[in-house]
């Protein structure tokens, strides 16, 4: 197994393992204005892609991704299936030729792309988008612009997300469930913009080991 | 909270058996999915299927029947199939003329069916759709993802599928499912929170002096919290917003629906339905069949929705049409 | 306790109305009493009647139609009609070929029934009765009032219904309604209590880890209280004793009801039918027939029971014969 | 109005508002061993007759007795409608003479004997029975035998009948709805042996009045 091909098996298991620690929490918070299943949808989904992803002979990073998204949107009904795994599984033909930081900020713009097409999403509809555009924003002005080191690069990129999950607080919901409520999805946090932040935590640290 | 159930990772499997067990001439579940279609399916006719969470039931599978669905796909408790399941489905149930996919208007479902739609189209399927978004408790407007697919469903599962016995092709029965679409609407309330059976505590907290108007059937809050009121007030706090909505002529003709939230006993919502149907007679509307029961439920949660829909000479005919489903039987 | 009622004193008298509004071509209120009958009584053939306290809905009065029930008498919530109430309902419901009192065996029923029944003989009618005793959580012994009837009493008023429908005499309606209560036993558990109207908090008290075995349908404690278990533990429990009272030859065919006592939403019930289909299985008998829903319920419980009835020919027929009511139709 | 017609009526309004008061009381012995509605059937069915009784011109003790027995067996459905109503309006005949110590013996008598015949009980059940057979057989005895004038024989009764209702507590029901427990119903007050009893001691402090 290629280093790369084992730092992504290892990658997803860590976001596996994350997530599970993370399903109530995230349950909660789709309690207050969704329907309290966003925790098990991601715990379950990525333990079953971390099943997937070990099983994969010679895996290589492109591989992993498309590997987790199929995982994913078979596994996870509900909005974050086809959000989270639809737009892995397009955007992982950007490792087809390996993870270098190019191809990293390449799979990123995709992958927000996706979710954006998918879910018709802006900035400030307090879903997953508001973590993902400043996260996938400052990942690739880090690289791009500042040429830092991919894993410095990714260490602000999640402090984004994390302003970013934290910005949905104060706002009015225009998408997903929340939106349902309109005033009242003011002053809580979304779900899946939290989990967007968890996600990138976990590649964050993998990157570090 | 108790529950009737073994392990909740299982429960939907083992009640789609026990669907099953129960009408074993009538339901037929795809072997590795949550997948359930008539055991004659494909039908030489246009196909009519749904699908959704589970925690709804009699919704989804409980329609699956003569005059109505060909087949239904099960997700976990309130969370959408997903795409592969519904392709699945859409495939069972196409036996040439096309399949007419009903779908609720939730981000998840429409995310998973559309992407299940592009699937089996590449495969040379013809599918159309019909989405539902009856619930007049959300706003319809670019600040929301629209209005929620509640009760009314059960209208466009019945209008479609008497269609489709009719023989009639894919534009028109997805015609019929839309024209019942334009001219229902829905809103709910609770009294209490339903329990999922993964969390198995209440989904929101609601007191014992408090009531939630215009909640959702997934245990989404609604769009008011009030203290608790008499049967005659909600009944005409739900009505109010739904004909306000509707916006009909007077003595326009009208089916209704007094649907129970599966905790609540029938009672109840006979006592509901009487004050409803004295406030369309004062408001002038002429009812033209009403009903009463448990169609689309929200698991254990106390409460109820009133449904009206607006029905002309074809509807009428379609909603009157024979159906034998196990929730839901005409004749 | 929340409910969708207006004032407790109010809620039977309005769950008529409200009833009776949602089927004014099939259901028809006697005036001045909680009497409910079909609109075209009394039938020129022998009346089948039923009749019992409120709380169960549908049953009773969503018994009525075509093949099943020709009236039924409602009283307050878990008591009995009056001798009056049960009278009035006997004489709307005779053409003259006599009537079928199906009675549900607790003494107020029976007492009051037997007090109406000797006064419409005074009147010239003829009245024939079978007391449905189905509970075998209850012994029924010289030291009980006998055992209880319960859910089996669907499955008489659907036998009798059926012959009188084909035009029998009042002799051979009541055979097959004896015949049903003699091969039919029922038992029923309780994950929560019912909360009545009028007392407005539960009737009695069940921890968090605990259910109660062998509940009746009016709260009545029931013979064992035991920690919570699974789905299917609770079936074994509840088909085993039912099984052992019926003792049935291998192969013999039989109907099966699991019934939801009204708190608990269908997705259980099919769990528990899916435990059920498989326990009939492993012990030899043959499922004809698997019916899953609210037949009789106890308000606002959540529990279920479990019906098994031994089915011949003649009963197979009668049970799968056309019936068109408001909770129960079969084509 | 006759005074004996007088306090026949007054004696009903007076047994209406002390079940009134027991209503909850009742019904709660009902919870127990039964479907907790004894206190209401009672207080509903007594108000009702109370109110039937004032409605009659001139009334006599026969007549009040039978007004009353038959507006609880139209009120009051469940066991104790037809008990307490059928066997009022059955007794009833034996006042038709007027209210002498004898005729309120043969009244008492008639009572119990209905309510034997009807219900198929016999002491020891436990049901109103238990409260019945000792106020009766107390009543007679201390008129016939000991010549006591009846508001003291009356007096005595209503101690026996409350020595019945005491009993029905450590015995095994055999009869009604407390019946269906079975060993679990030793340990609990009969409903219908207190409303009897508490029907007694209403009778007693009118006759005292
Ligand atoms: N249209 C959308 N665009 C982007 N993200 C969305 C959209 N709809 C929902 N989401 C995200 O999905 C999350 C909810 O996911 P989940 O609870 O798993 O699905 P569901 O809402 O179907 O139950 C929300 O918190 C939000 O971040
Ligand atoms: N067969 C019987 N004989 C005598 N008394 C009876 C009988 N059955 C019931 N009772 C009395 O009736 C009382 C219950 O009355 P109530 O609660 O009003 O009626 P129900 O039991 O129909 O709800 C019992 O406490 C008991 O004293
Ligand atoms: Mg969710
Ligand atoms: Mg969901
Ligand atoms: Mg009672
Ligand atoms: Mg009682």
């Amino acid at each position: 197994m290629s280093a790369d091909g084992e730092a992504a098996v290892a990658a997803v298991e860590r976001v596996a393992e994350r997530l599970e620690r993370e399903r109530d929490y995230l349950t909660e918070l789709d309690s207050a204005i969704g329907d309290a299943d966003h925790g098990g949808n991601m715990a379950r989904g990525w333990a079953s892609a971390a099943e997937a992803v070990r099983e994969l002979d010679d895996p290589d990073p492109a591989t992993v991704a498309k590997a987790t998204g199929r995982t994913l949107m078979s596994e996870v009904g509900g909005a974050s299936g086809p959000l989270y795994g639809g737009s892995l599984v397009f955007a992982s033909v950007e490792l087809d030729d390996g993870l270098t930081p190019e191809s990293a900020v390449a799979f990123a713009e995709t992958y927000l792309e996706k979710v954006r097409d998918r879910g018709d999403a802006s900035v400030g509809d307090q879903t997953m988008v508001d973590a993902l555009v400043p996260l996938v924003h400052t990942f690739k002005k880090s690289i791009e612009v500042d040429g830092l080191p991919p894993v410095v690069a990714l260490a602000k990129a999640v402090d984004a997300a994390e302003r970013g999950a934290a910005f949905t607080v104060p706002i009015r919901a225009r998408k997903g469930r929340a939106s349902y409520l309109g005033w009242r999805s003011v002053g809580h946090k979304d779900p899946g913009a939290t989990s967007t932040l968890f996600v990138a935590e976990s590649l964050l640290e993998t990157a570090r080991d | 909270m108790k529950k009737l159930i073994n392990d909740p990772d299982d429960v939907v499997d083992e009640m789609l058996d026990g669907m099953v067990a129960a009408h074993p001439d009538r339901l037929r579940r795809l072997s590795d999915t949550q997948v359930v279609v008539r055991t004659d399916a494909p039908l030489d006719e246009v196909g009519v299927v749904s699908g959704g969470g589970s925690g709804h039931e009699p919704t989804h599978a409980g329609y699956i029947g003569d005059g109505m669905l060909d087949g239904a796909a099960a997700g976990d408790v309130f969370s959408s199939p997903t795409a592969d399941e519904f392709e699945a489905l859409v495939d069972a149930c196409d036996g040439g003329e096309g399949v007419l996919a009903v779908v609720k208007n939730y981000e998840g479902d429409v995310m998973n069916f559309e992407t299940a739609i592009e699937l089996a189209e590449m495969e040379g399927a013809e599918v159309a759709t019909v989405v539902v978004n009856d619930d007049v408790a959300v706003e319809d407007s670019l600040y929301t993802s629209g209005r929620r697919g509640v009760c009314g469903t059960i209208l466009v599962h019945k209008a479609a599928g008497a269609k489709a016995a009719e023989g009639a092709d894919l534009a028109d029965v997805q015609r019929v499912g839309q024209k019942v679409v334009d001219n229902v609407g829905t809103m709910g309330m609770a009294l209490t929170s339903c329990v999922t059976p993964e969390k198995g505590e209440p989904t929101f907290d609601l007191g014992d002096e408090e009531i939630e108007l215009g909640i959702g059937i997934h245990g989404e809050p609604g769009t008011e919290r009030t203290g608790t009121m008499s049967a005659d007030e909600v009944t005409d706090e739900l009505t109010e917003s739904v004909l306000a909505d509707l916006d009909l002529d007077e003595d326009q003709e009208v089916l209704t629906i007094v649907n129970g939230m599966g905790g609540t006993p029938q009672m109840e919502l006979f006592v509901v339905n009487r004050r409803l149907q004295e406030l369309l007679d004062e408001r002038g509307l002429d009812t033209w069949d009403a009903w009463v029961g448990d169609y689309m439920t929200s698991l254990d949660m106390a409460g109820c929705s009133i449904t009206v829909c607006a029905v002309d000479d074809e509807l009428k005919e379609l909603l009157a049409a024979p159906a034998d489903t196990p929730a839901l039987t005409v004749r």
